[in-house]
C-alpha cells in the first residue's frame, strides 16, 4: 500500500511548527527510515499516517484514503504503529492476550486471529512467554511484546517508533530479521530510529530530518555520504562509514561485507 | 575500592539464582564497564554494589561486598548511601521532584543530611560546573532535555560527595547527542578522582572511556580486561553482546587475510584508523 | 512545568513570608465563621481582600477563578434555601406552589458571604504563594519533609500523569481501540486505559524510592534549606496579632451574648 | 522496603499514638457535637458557629492523624503517596469532565490502603484535598477529613480480606461510602448550606422541601451518592490489583502480612513448560 505526504505542516496548539512543508512517497513495500536528532519532527511527521496528527496544511493519503475524516481506530487496519514505550499500551495480565487486543478489536475471525497472534509470538521470540505477566519480562521483551501485538494485525504498512533502544544485540538482530520478512510479505516499513547501523544495513531508504525538514532523502548510501547535511541534521555516520571517511576513501561502505571488499582497492 | 567476593543472589521468595559466585576487584580513580546482555542481571548486579540489595529488595544475598572500606551488609543504608552513590536509568525516576528548581534540586540530598547553607551553596556551584550545568541552574527540572536531564541526575549523585559511584545504563533513554555529553562527564569524574562503575551497552564509547571491562554472562561475572582487549573478545558474540563494526570488519578482513592475524582487534574509530591506515600503506601482496 | 494556580509576580503579596498569610488566611476564616453577621463578611472583603488583590496585581484572575467556583454554588445556594428553607415563614413571592422566604433569603446571604470570603483569600494565598516557598516555610517550622516531598512532587507528576494518560489513548487508539459506543463498552474500556497508567506510574515507583534513598532521604538529621524564607520581625508581630484577633472573634459572640 | 528502612525511636512512636488518638477522638467528638447539639437551624448565628466547629475540628483532627500517620511511613511508600494522589485527581477530574453522575476521585486513596496500610492511606487522603485546594478549588480542603475516613476504612477493609474475594470489595465499599457521607454532611450543611454543586443542591432541596432539617438532608443526599461511589472505587480498585504483576504485589510488607489479596500468587517467572498455543 502506497502512502504520501503532500506539502505537509504541522503546527501544535502551542504554536510550535514541528513539520514544516514536507513531501515524500513511499511506494509499498519499501523499507524506508527517518533519521535526525530528538524534536526533528520525525514523530510528529509519522504520526500523521494514523490521524494522531491531522496536518494544518497539505495531505497525507494512506492508499486511496486521506487520513483526514478517518478516525486513529479506522487507520489502525490500514498502519500498524509500534509506539516507543511498551508501557504505554501493555495492560493485559498474559503476553498472548495483549498482542491479541489488536486484531479482536479489528473484528478478525477467530482462526485467522489465532494464527496471526501465533506468528507474531513466534517471529519476536516469545512463544514460550505467552502466559507470562508482560510486567514480569524486561523492557527488552516488553519492547518485543508491543512489536507482536503489531504485526498480529496484519496491517499493510507498520511504523516502528526507535525499535532497537534498550534491545540487546539479540533483540536488533530480531528486529532487522522482522523488517526483511515484512518487506517480503509486500508490506511497507516504516522507521525511526537513531541507532544509523540499523539504519544502514536493514532499510532501502533514508530520509534526514532537522527542524521539521527533510534535508536529504535517498539510499543509505548516498544520504550518509553527504557531510555537511549530516551535520547541520547532528547525526552521526555509522560506523563504517564513519571509518571510511577517516581513512579518506570516497566511497562510504555501510556493511561490514562491502567495507572488507573495497580494502584492497584502498592500498596504495 | 570495591570488592565483591563469591556473591550469590537470589529474589525474595524465588530459589533462581540471578547471580552466582560473582567476584569484582575495582581500583580507586578508575572507569569499569560492565557489559551483558539484557536479563543478565545488571541492575541486581548495580544494587548489590551500591547497597539497595539486601537493604532495600531482600532477598538471599551471600559473599562479602566491601566498598570504601565499608562492608556493606554491616552498616544500615543511610550509611552506606555515604560511601556509594547510583545514578538509575531513568533520570525522570532520579529527580526528586520535591523541588521547582535545578539549584534546588541539586541540594536535595545535602538538604537531608542536615549540611550548612554556604557549604551547600558552595557544592551546588562547584557541581553545576563539573558538568558543565551552570546554565540550567535557575530552570525547572521538568523542563529540560533527556540529556540535561540525566546531567542534572548525575550532578544530583555527585553533590553527595560519595567516592564510589555506580551509572546503571545512564544514556539508554538518551539521543545520541546525551549519550556523548554523559560520557564525557564520565572523564571529568574520573579526573576528579571519582571510582566509577558503568553497566552500559554502547560498546564504541564504553571502549573510549572505560579502563577496564567486565562481561556479566550466565549469572556470573564470566571476564575481564582492558577495554580495547575485551571488547573485541569474540566470545561477546556468545554471551550476546555483539560487537562493534570496527571489530567485525577488522575480523572479518583477517579472515580473508587482509589484516595480520597477530594484529589487535580495534573497538573504536580510534582504534580502527591506524590498523587500517598502516594496512593501506603497505604494498599489496 | 507544574498544574499550580501561582501566577508569578513581584509584588509585596508575593514577597511576603508564606506563613504570614497562611495565619492571616486562617485568621480571616475564624473570624466570618465566630461572627455570624453577613456585613463582616462584606467588610473583609472590602477592606482586606479587595486591597490585597489589587496590590498583588493578581486580581483578574482571582475574580475569574473565584467566580466560576462560586457562581454556582451561589446561585443553587440561593434559590435552594431560598425555596426550601426549613425554618422559612414570611412568604416575599410567590408563583404557583413556590414561595420565596425572606428567611430563607437571609440564611442563603449568611452562608454565601462565608463561602465567598474563603473562596476569595484562600484563592489569593494560593495565586501569591509558589508551593514550593509554602513547603520550605512551613519544613522551616517543623512540618516533616515527607510532606513536603509529598505534595512538591505530586504538583510536577500530575502533568506527567495527563500527557501519559493521552499517550496511552493514543497507543491503544493505534491498536484499534474505538471510544465509540454503549456505555456498557465504554466502561468495558477503561481496562485498557486505566491499566497501563497505574502499572506504569506504579511501577516507576521502586525507582523513584531507590533514588530518593541514595540521596539520603531516610537520613534522621536536622534539615537544613538551600534558601532561606524571608521573614521580618514585623512579619512575626502581625502573625501573633492576627492570631489573638481570631481568638478575640470567638469570644465576641459570647461576650455580647449573640449566641 | 524492608522493615530496616528507619525505625523511629520509642518516645516518637508513642508521640505519634497519640497524634492518631486525639485526632481520632476529635474528628468523632467533632461530629457528636454537631448531630447530638444540633442548632436548631433558624438561629443563624448558632448555625455559623457550627460551621467552625465543623471546619475546625475535622481540619484538626485531620492533620494530627496525617502527623501522627506519616511517620510510621517508609521511603517506598512515600514514594508511591504523590502517584495515588495525582491518580485520585486525574480521573477524578476526568469524571467530572465526563459528567457521570459518581465522583471516582479516591481510587489512588484506596489502593494504596490496600497495598500499604491504613497509615499511608490516610496521609494519600488529606493530601489529596489539599493538592485539590492548591490547584482546581478551595472548597476541597475542608473536605479533606473525609477522604481520611476513606483511607482508614479502605486500610482495614483490606486487612480483613475484604479484597480477596471480588463481591466483597464492593459491600466494604458501599460501607466506607456510608460512613463518608455521614461524616460529610455536617460540612456540606453548615459550611455551604447544603450548595456544594448543581446536582447535589436540588437533592438537598428536595430532602428539605419534604420536612428535614438541613443536616438531614445533606446526610441523605451523601447516602444517596456515596456508598455507589465508593461501591465502583472497590470494585475498580480490585480489578487493578488483579491486573498488578504478583511481582510488583509481594514487594509490599503490608501485602504479605495480612495476605491481601488472598491467593499466594507464585513470584518466580510462571514456568511455562508446555509449548503454548493460542486459546481464546
Amino acid at each position: 500500500m502506497d502512502v504520501s505526504f503532500d506539502g505537509v505542516r504541522y503546527t501544535y496548539p502551542g504554536g510550535v511548527e514541528a513539520v514544516k512543508g514536507v513531501t515524500l512517497a513511499i511506494p509499498s513495500g519499501q523499507r524506508f527510515a527517518i533519521v535526525g536528532q530528538n524534536g526533528a519532527g520525525k514523530t510528529t511527521l509519522v504520526r500523521h499516517l494514523n490521524g494522531i496528527f491531522q496536518p494544518t496544511e497539505g495531505t497525507v493519503h494512506v492508499g486511496d484514503w486521506t487520513t483526514t475524516g478517518h478516525t486513529i481506530a479506522e487507520l489502525s487496519a490500514k498502519v500498524g504503529y509500534v509506539f516507543q514505550n511498551p508501557d504505554e499500551q501493555l495492560f493485559a495480565r498474559r503476553v498472548i492476550d495483549d498482542v491479541a487486543f489488536g486484531p479482536r478489536n479489528l473484528g478478525f475471525d477467530l482462526d485467522r486471529a489465532e494464527a496471526l497472534v501465533a506468528a507474531a509470538l513466534e517471529q519476536t521470540g516469545l512463544s514460550a512467554e505467552a502466559e507470562t505477566h508482560p510486567h514480569h519480562l524486561s523492557l527488552s521483551e516488553r519492547k518485543r511484546v508491543a512489536l507482536a501485538a503489531v504485526l498480529a494485525m496484519d496491517t499493510p504498512i507498520v511504523v516502528l517508533d526507535e525499535p532497537t533502544t534498550g534491545q540487546d544485540e539479540r533483540g536488533v538482530r530480531m528486529i532487522a530479521t522482522i523488517v526483511e520478512k515484512l518487506q517480503s510479505e509486500g508490506r511497507t516499513v516504516i522507521a525511526i530510529t537513531h541507532d544509523m547501523d540499523f539504519c544502514a544495513e536493514n532499510f532501502e531508504r533514508t530520509v534526514v530530518m532537522a527542524q521539521g525538514e527533510v534535508l536529504a532523502d535517498g539510499a543509505p548510501s548516498e544520504v550518509f555520504i553527504q557531510d555537511a547535511v549530516l551535520e547541520k541534521a547532528r547525526v552521526e555516520a555509522p560506523q563504517l562509514a564513519r571509518l571510511a571517511d577517516a581513512l579518506g576513501w570516497a566511497s562510504r561502505p555501510l556493511t561490514v561485507d562491502s567495507f572488507v571488499d573495497s580494502l584492497p582497492a584502498h592500498r596504495r | 575500592m570495591i570488592d565483591l567476593a563469591d556473591v550469590s543472589y537470589a529474589y525474595p521468595d524465588t530459589d533462581h539464582y540471578v547471580l552466582s559466585h560473582v567476584n569484582l576487584k575495582v581500583e580507586p580513580g578508575t572507569v569499569t564497564g560492565i557489559v551483558g546482555a539484557s536479563g543478565s542481571g545488571k541492575t541486581t548486579l548495580a544494587k548489590i554494589i551500591s547497597g539497595f540489595i539486601p537493604h532495600v529488595d531482600g532477598g538471599e544475598l551471600s559473599g562479602s561486598v566491601v566498598v570504601d572500606g565499608a562492608t556493606i551488609a554491616d552498616v544500615t543504608l543511610s550509611e552506606a548511601v555515604s560511601h556509594v552513590g547510583l545514578v538509575i536509568q531513568s533520570p525522570f525516576n532520579q529527580i526528586s521532584g520535591a523541588k521547582f528548581t535545578v539549584r534546588e534540586e541539586l541540594a536535595f540530598g545535602l538538604e537531608n543530611l542536615g549540611v550548612a547553607r554556604e557549604e551547600m551553596a558552595e557544592r551546588v556551584t562547584a557541581v553545576a560546573e563539573l558538568l558543565g550545568i551552570t546554565g540550567l541552574l535557575e530552570r525547572s527540572p521538568y523542563a529540560l532535555s533527556g540529556g540535561q536531564q540525566q546531567l542534572v541526575a548525575i550532578a544530583s549523585m555527585i553533590i553527595m560527595n560519595t567516592p564510589v559511584l555506580v551509572m546503571d545504563e545512564p544514556t539508554s533513554q538518551l539521543d545520541p547527542g546525551g549519550t556523548r555529553m554523559v560520557f564525557d562527564v564520565m572523564s571529568s569524574l574520573r579526573d576528579a578522582g571519582i571510582t566509577l562503575v558503568v553497566f552500559e551497552h554502547k560498546l564504541e564509547l564504553l571502549r573510549e572511556h572505560a579502563d577496564i571491562v567486565h562481561v556479566l554472562a550466565e549469572s556470573q561475572l564470566i571476564a575481564s580486561g582492558p577495554s580495547r582487549a575485551m571488547l573485541a573478545d569474540p566470545r561477546l558474540e556468545k554471551w550476546g553482546i555483539g560487537s562493534t563494526r570496527f571489530t567485525a570488519a577488522a575480523a572479518a578482513a583477517r579472515d580473508r587475510k587482509l589484516l595480520s592475524k597477530d594484529a589487535e582487534l580495534p573497538v573504536s574509530l580510534t582504534d580502527a584508523v591506524p590498523e587500517f591506515r598502516a594496512f593501506a600503506a603497505k604494498k599489496g601482496a | 512545568m507544574s498544574t499550580t494556580l501561582f501566577d508569578n509576580r513581584k509584588s509585596v503579596i508575593h514577597r511576603l513570608n508564606p506563613v504570614t498569610k497562611l495565619i492571616a488566611l486562617l485568621a480571616i476564616i475564624v473570624i466570618v465563621f465566630a461572627i455570624p453577621l453577613w456585613w463582616v463578611a462584606g467588610i473583609i472583603i472590602v477592606v482586606i481582600v479587595v486591597p490585597a488583590a489589587v496590590i498583588s496585581g493578581s486580581g483578574g484572575r482571582l475574580l475569574k477563578l473565584s467566580l466560576r467556583i462560586l457562581l454556582p454554588i451561589l446561585l443553587v445556594l440561593f434559590i435552594v434555601q431560598g425555596l426550601t428553607f426549613p425554618g422559612g415563614t414570611t412568604v416575599i413571592w410567590q408563583w404557583g406552589i413556590i414561595d420565596i422566604t425572606s428567611e430563607g433569603l437571609l440564611f442563603a446571604l449568611g452562608v454565601g458571604s462565608r463561602i465567598v470570603v474563603l473562596v476569595l483569600a484562600s484563592m489569593l494565598l494560593v495565586l501569591t504563594t509558589h508551593p514550593g516557598d509554602l513547603m520550605s516555610a512551613l519544613s522551616e517550622r517543623g512540618m516533616s519533609p515527607k510532606f513536603a516531598y509529598i505534595i512538591s512532587s505530586t504538583l510536577q507528576l500530575i502533568p506527567a500523569f495527563r500527557v501519559r494518560a493521552d499517550s496511552i489513548l493514543l497507543a491503544q487508539q493505534a491498536r484499534g481501540l474505538s471510544l465509540k459506543g454503549s456505555p456498557f463498552r465504554r466502561i468495558k474500556i477503561m481496562l485498557p486505559l486505566l491499566s497501563p497508567l497505574v502499572l506504569g506510574m506504579f511501577t516507576d515507583v521502586e525507582e523513584r524510592s531507590t533514588a530518593m534513598e541514595a540521596r539520603a532521604f531516610g537520613s534522621t538529621a536536622k534539615r537544613t534549606a538551600l534558601i532561606p524564607v524571608p521573614d521580618s520581625t514585623v512579619q512575626n508581630v502581625s502573625r501573633w496579632v492576627l492570631i489573638v484577633l481570631a481568638l478575640a472573634a470567638v469570644a465576641t459572640p459570647i461576650v455580647l451574648g449573640l449566641l | 522496603m524492608s522493615s530496616t528502612a528507619t525505625t523511629p525511636a520509642d518516645s516518637k512512636k508513642t508521640r505519634n499514638r497519640i497524634f492518631i488518638a486525639v485526632g481520632t477522638i476529635i474528628i468523632v467528638a467533632t461530629y457528636l457535637y454537631l448531630v447530638v447539639g444540633q442548632p436548631t437551624d433558624i438561629a443563624a448565628s448558632s448555625f455559623s458557629q457550627s460551621g467552625l466547629i465543623a471546619i475546625a475540628g475535622y481540619v484538626i483532627g485531620a492533620i494530627l492523624l496525617a502527623v501522627g500517620a506519616i511517620h510510621r511511613l517508609p521511603t517506598a511508600t512515600v514514594a508511591m503517596v504523590p502517584v495515588a494522589i495525582a491518580l485520585n485527581i486525574v480521573v477524578g477530574q476526568l469524571v467530572s469532565v465526563i459528567g457521570i453522575p459518581v465522583y471516582l476521585d479516591s481510587i489512588g486513596t484506596v489502593l494504596v490502603s490496600a497495598l500499604a496500610g491504613p497509615a499511608a492511606g490516610v496521609v494519600t487522603g488529606i493530601l489529596t484535598n489539599v493538592i485539590w485546594g492548591l490547584t482546581l478549588s478551595p472548597i476541597a480542603l475542608p473536605y479533606a477529613v473525609v477522604q481520611v475516613v476513606i483511607g482508614v476504612m479502605a486500610g482495614y477493609a483490606a486487612r480483613l480480606g475484604m479484597f480477596r474475594l471480588f463481591y466483597l470489595a464492593p459491600v466494604a465499599g458501599a460501607v466506607t461510602g456510608f460512613v463518608s457521607a455521614i461524616v460529610s454532611a455536617p460540612i456540606s450543611a453548615f459550611v455551604f448550606g447544603g450548595a456544594t454543586g448543581g446536582g447535589t443542591g436540588a437533592i438537598v432541596g428536595a430532602f428539605q422541601a419534604m420536612g428535614n432539617s438541613l443536616l438531614a438532608s445533606t446526610t441523605l443526599q451523601g447516602l444517596l451518592s456515596d456508598p455507589l461511589d465508593k461501591a465502583i472505587v472497590f470494585t475498580i480498585v480490585v480489578l487493578i490489583l488483579a491486573a498488578l504483576p504478583s511481582r510488583f504485589r509481594q514487594r509490599f510488607p503490608f501485602m504479605r502480612q495480612y495476605n491481601v489479596f488472598g491467593r499466594k500468587a507464585p513470584v518466580l517467572k510462571d514456568a511455562t513448560a508446555a509449548a503454548p498455543t493460542v486459546e481464546s
